[in-house]
């Protein structure tokens, strides 16, 4: 075991997976020479060259189609965009070419590619940089979308998505770049199986279920609770979708009450689809309504006191389970 | 180096070459082109009849564009085109029964009925598609070629678009990123002076459009699409500069189409007049002028291979009508590939009914 | 009263406040010359001339930008997309633009602007023209969206929303332009409020939701049921976002049971979000599961039984039913 | 018509009446300028303090570009920019109180502390922002001046992008947009040679930049970023050109900044060397030199006006700094206008806690 940070997580996976397999190679802005925005691609360029290691004009359609177009011919790419805000840009390529091609063409043409970059608010970058895009990405049937929040699971996560041959949105979150926690050590081929959940904390009074950031929000909420005599469960998500329902409505079958934690603003955030899913399959096990905390619904303003109320935020959250616990 | 070139780099010159085909060459351009005018005019039926759904935009009277680029190919390199695709991939060695059986969204079609007129595709010819959504192809082009570059395959691609699709910005970033990264790309616009009904001097300032590889250094060619030979030798000499120095070119090659966009478009924003003009500079019938002239083939060979390429036509019809619709089961399939690398990833199922 | 087919009625709507208002113009590809690829636009450039019916290049991203620009300063854009499935390479522009400027500017810059436009499925047109981007701009806290079934409320919404000083999406089906019903007469000035549903049916033993075109498969579906001796509550949701959830509330307050009809792909589609609010508000009202019946989790095949099998159909409306009434 | 020049149009000649200010209007440029460098330092150094938070882009060593062209401008005129757009604040006569404010997130701001450094706006002195998504202003820009044309106000609009900028798409379409409805709006291309840590030449092909104008048979012209005078006379041709002709122009105006990027941003990629040369030609240093030789002012008065400049920048940190952060309620105002034309809209609360 080592204990890094997800910074060095992120890089380890994206070096050893390259190394492994040469159809690999990294693509961005600023993610060579300048060793990445946030120093995700740090060293990359020393050790793999210009060929695999490309710095990008700002042109995140341009560029995000040019690697879709190389997936379809066998390569791997993995697309980094400095902030997921600014794949909007780029949204056409990625629903459309990413999300499509294999199906209209019967098939014959897979979309190896991994799609990854930071997001979310909290940096007071204000209401163009801060977005979560979870949604925007799990709504197209082919995406496959994944949110880490801690170093083993961006790790693990990140090789598996890059071995994946169907094309992966990879989310990571700006704020939790420099949190460290223990990962396998590199000699071991550490792979975390996309699609599962994890519990980080269990309890039997209430689920709190997050993502990324939100997750962690999760858990020291619970903490708090603790001290209230209230023994939270916490789920991380890890993958958006497809979503671990099971893990899920198993604890939920044993708390009865849900609270999801979610970074998304509130209309169709990916907590809604999670709780249609669990009142849909699991009805009667419900003690009372699940209950979201999301980004507020308003942009994010840059004011840093604002934003943290825009946030989900320890507060909300157990507000939330207080309500839900009566 | 060519008149409308901007690129600082000189044009190889292959013309000679590529037009010293022998006479059965000659002939099988010919017959391509014969085989997507008698092909488009049966989806056109079909269409007609229903048979064919959504949107079918035919390819007839650009026949010479789609037939003369790839003419100049190897297999190993790579084409992709918009929605306008039955001519390239006729032209590209596809077989027209499983494009007509797509047409008629069989199970037999060559993307199992999921396509449609607009998206044909095929690994084994490598045929990027068929793509809908206008310039949408342009930054694939790139892609597909920095992956030629990447594994030194020594294979092109030629990407096409429409005169109105220049003015989509991936367009132009896709053609940065060919410049600046030298890239085997050929982007090669259809100029047939209509976007639906918009005429080309609405759509695009700056005219004509090759001027566009300007601001990118680009090599810069123009080819007069009615005419096969003229088509050949501009597309060897971007194909060469990309193949021996790793250099794009943008193509305008200027061509019309004789239907409306779409089936589903009168196109009546443009007069008789204009439609004339052009019709009486056919491409097939150039070519077999030059090909009588030259005694390439006589008439009775043009009359039988129409005839042949006629049943050829109605036997896909056939095929295609004949054909099984996809299996329900189908539905789920081939959006995402089964074999991986990584253990089967659990899929929740999100359609409760 | 008059008998016009949607179709007829956008375009009044259109025409009779451009009359009204000069600073109101309508732009987009082929809506001048050629009357509008789907006709809405018909005879507006007569009317009108060039200066407001405007032929755009196919640069969606760059006239939808233009138009933003232009409302900033005041004008009352249309922007027309032949389909919304054409809006993502502008989703930049729409989302950070039309969504964010007036907030990040502090109130000082409005955006009065329509973007309408044509959408869904069921055409036969393949994956990437067959979008339903209800949920990609109703997660945008700015944004309202709006999604007319019949005649009367497609003209009477968007007279109301090109009055509105606020970015309004306007998201049409193909399949309904040619729809016909009763609307008041042109000289009358007939607006229809944002953000209300309308019950298109009453019943009491279950309440179906839809919109669009799913509002029909819903009453055919409860003309059905209605045989069977079922009587079914019909809600035409109309304004997706904000939502009419007062209307919502109450029928399923006499229901007790909510089956919701949708064209979006399933995950995070806007029945979700209406899932999550009525159970969350109205959880001790339901005596049996939310169930959502939507596109189905797949691109949008190109055969027409594959599509009709993914579009939301009577069959599995009807099944839905019946399971939520056991 | 201007060396770069790409547009069959004729630039109008104005550069004499330009240059002939008053001196107090020489001297008035000047205070501008330094006025943004040092709001630039204080900026700078409230940052390292975190009273500014989230990106910081200063505009030290640009000033002449900003200063220079809007200079030329009259009131009805617009100007809008990216996220480096304190100079262009500045330069448009918006006070620096509330510009430290917003910077400090305060609700004194002017954008109420909700747009940050990326995001100044001032609807009074008609500048359309301060955008954070690199050329997502460019089509924006086109919009102003379709509108300004639209009303017949006879104003005209700046768009400022960087040099990185120039490859996102929509930037192209702007160019096509504004070149084929001739629209007043001139585009600046501030090419400080550096798009973060990425030089020009590994973002862009076919330099020079003015070059894109070309696909468009725009007038493209260049201007040296460190000579006020230069970037006036330059910037007064292409707004001649905008309001008497409604005609577009691409200007590429040669800068460079002096800090990194972002105050987050070392800056290592380049050498001392080339930042060393640029320090040389400093344009506040050049102007001043110029104003010396000229008597329009002398070194007592420059010393006596730094000073002045000095303290009503510290003044506006004190401001800043004192001014109260906004109330919560504030968090759900600004989003959707309250004044409408229609019934208000109930809107639902999506926010359960
Ligand atoms: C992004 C986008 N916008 C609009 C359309 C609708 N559309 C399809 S084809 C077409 C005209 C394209 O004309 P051109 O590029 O000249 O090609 P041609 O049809 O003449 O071959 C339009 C507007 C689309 N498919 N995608
Ligand atoms: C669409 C988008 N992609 C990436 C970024 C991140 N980014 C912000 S500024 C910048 C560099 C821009 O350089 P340039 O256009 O030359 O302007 P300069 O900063 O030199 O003034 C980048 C990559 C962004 N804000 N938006
Ligand atoms: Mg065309
Ligand atoms: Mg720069």
């Amino acid at each position: 075991m080592q204990t890094i940070t997800m910074r060095e997580a992120l890089n380890q996976a994206m070096a050893e997976e390259m190394a492994r397999d040469e159809r690999v190679f990294l693509l961005g802005e600023e993610v060579a020479e300048y060793d990445g925005a946030y120093k995700v691609s740090q060293g990359l360029l020393k050790k793999f060259g210009p060929k695999r290691i490309i710095d990008t004009p700002i042109s995140e359609a341009g560029f995000t189609g040019l690697a879709i177009g190389a997936a379809t011919l066998g390569l791997r790419p993995i697309v980094e965009y400095m902030t997921w805000s600014f794949s909007l840009v780029a949204y056409d390529q990625i629903v459309n070419n990413a999300g499509q091609i294999r199906y209209m063409s019967g098939g014959q043409f897979s979309v190896p590619i991994v799609f990854r970059g930071s997001s979310g608010g909290g940096l007071q970058v204000g209401a163009t940089h801060s977005h979560t895009p979870e949604n925007w990405y799990g709504s197209v049937p082919a995406l496959t979308v994944i949110t880490p929040a801690f170093p083993d699971d961006a790790k693990g996560l990140l090789k598996a998505a890059i071995r994946s041959n169907n094309p992966v949105c990879f989310i990571e979150n700006e704020k939790l770049y420099g949190f460290k926690g223990e990962v396998p050590d590199s000699d071991t081929d550490f792979l975390v199986p996309i699609g599962k959940g994890k519990i980080r904390r269990e309890g039997d009074a209430i689920t709190l279920l997050g993502n990324s950031a939100s997750t962690h929000r999760a858990m020291e909420a619970a903490e708090t609770l603790a001290k209230e005599g209230i023994e939270a469960e916490v789920i991380d998500l890890r993958t958006i979708k497809p979503y671990d329902f099971e893990l899920v409505a198993a604890s939920v079958a044993k708390t009865h009450r849900l609270v999801i934690v979610e970074e998304n603003k509130p209309f169709c955030g990916w907590g809604a689809q999670v709780a249609y899913d669990i009142q849909r399959k699991c009805f009667d096990e419900l003690d009372a309504p699940i209950t979201r905390i999301t980004g507020l619904d308003v942009p994010q303003p840059y004011n840093g006191k604002l934003e943290a109320a825009v946030m989900p935020n320890e507060e909300r959250i157990l507000a939330a389970v207080h309500d839900v616990l009566q | 180096m060519s008149a409308a070139g901007t690129k600082s780099v000189k044009m190889p010159s292959v013309a000679k070459s590529v037009l010293d085909l022998p006479p059965e060459g000659k002939r099988d351009l010919y017959r391509q082109m014969l085989l997507i005018r008698r092909f488009e005019e049966k989806a056109g039926q079909a269409f007609t009849q229903s048979k064919v759904k959504g949107f079918c935009h035919l390819y007839i009277g650009e026949e010479a564009v789609g037939v003369g680029t790839i003419s100049v190919l190897e297999p190993r390199d790579a084409v992709i085109t918009a929605y306008r695709d039955h001519g390239h991939a006729i032209a590209r060695g596809m077989e027209i029964k499983p494009l007509m059986a797509e047409l008629f969204g069989k199970a037999t079609g060559c993307s199992r009925g999921k396509g449609g007129s607009m998206h044909f595709f095929s690994k084994e010819k490598n045929f990027y598609g068929g793509h809908g959504i206008v310039g949408g192809q342009t930054p694939l082009g790139a892609g597909i070629a920095f992956a030629q570059k990447y594994q030194g395959t020594g294979g092109v691609t030629l990407c096409y678009l429409g005169d109105g699709a220049v003015n989509q910005g991936p367009f132009h970033e896709a053609l940065n990123l060919a410049a600046l990264w030298k890239l085997p790309v050929i982007y090669i616009i259809e100029n047939n002076e209509w976007s639906m009904g918009t005429s080309l001097a609405r759509s695009s300032a700056g005219l004509p459009l090759v001027n566009r590889a300007h601001g990118y250094d680009m090599a810069g060619i123009t080819a007069d699409g009615m005419d096969l030979d003229d088509v050949r030798v501009k597309t060897a000499e971007a194909v060469a500069l990309a193949r021996s120095e790793s250099q794009p070119t943008l193509m305008e090659i200027k061509t019309y189409r004789y239907r409306g966009h779409s089936m589903s478009d009168p196109g009546k924003y443009r007069t008789k007049e204009e439609l004339e003009a052009h019709l009486a500079k056919d491409p097939i019938h150039l070519y077999q002028q030059k090909l009588l002239a030259a005694k390439v083939a006589d008439q009775a060979w043009f009359d039988k291979l129409d005839e042949q390429i006629r049943a050829q036509v109605q036997e896909a019809y056939e095929y295609a009508d004949a054909s099984p619709e996809p299996e329900h089961h189908t539905l789920y399939e081939d959006m995402l590939t089964p074999e991986d690398q990584i253990p089967e990833i659990p899929r929740g199922n999100y359609n409760h009914f």
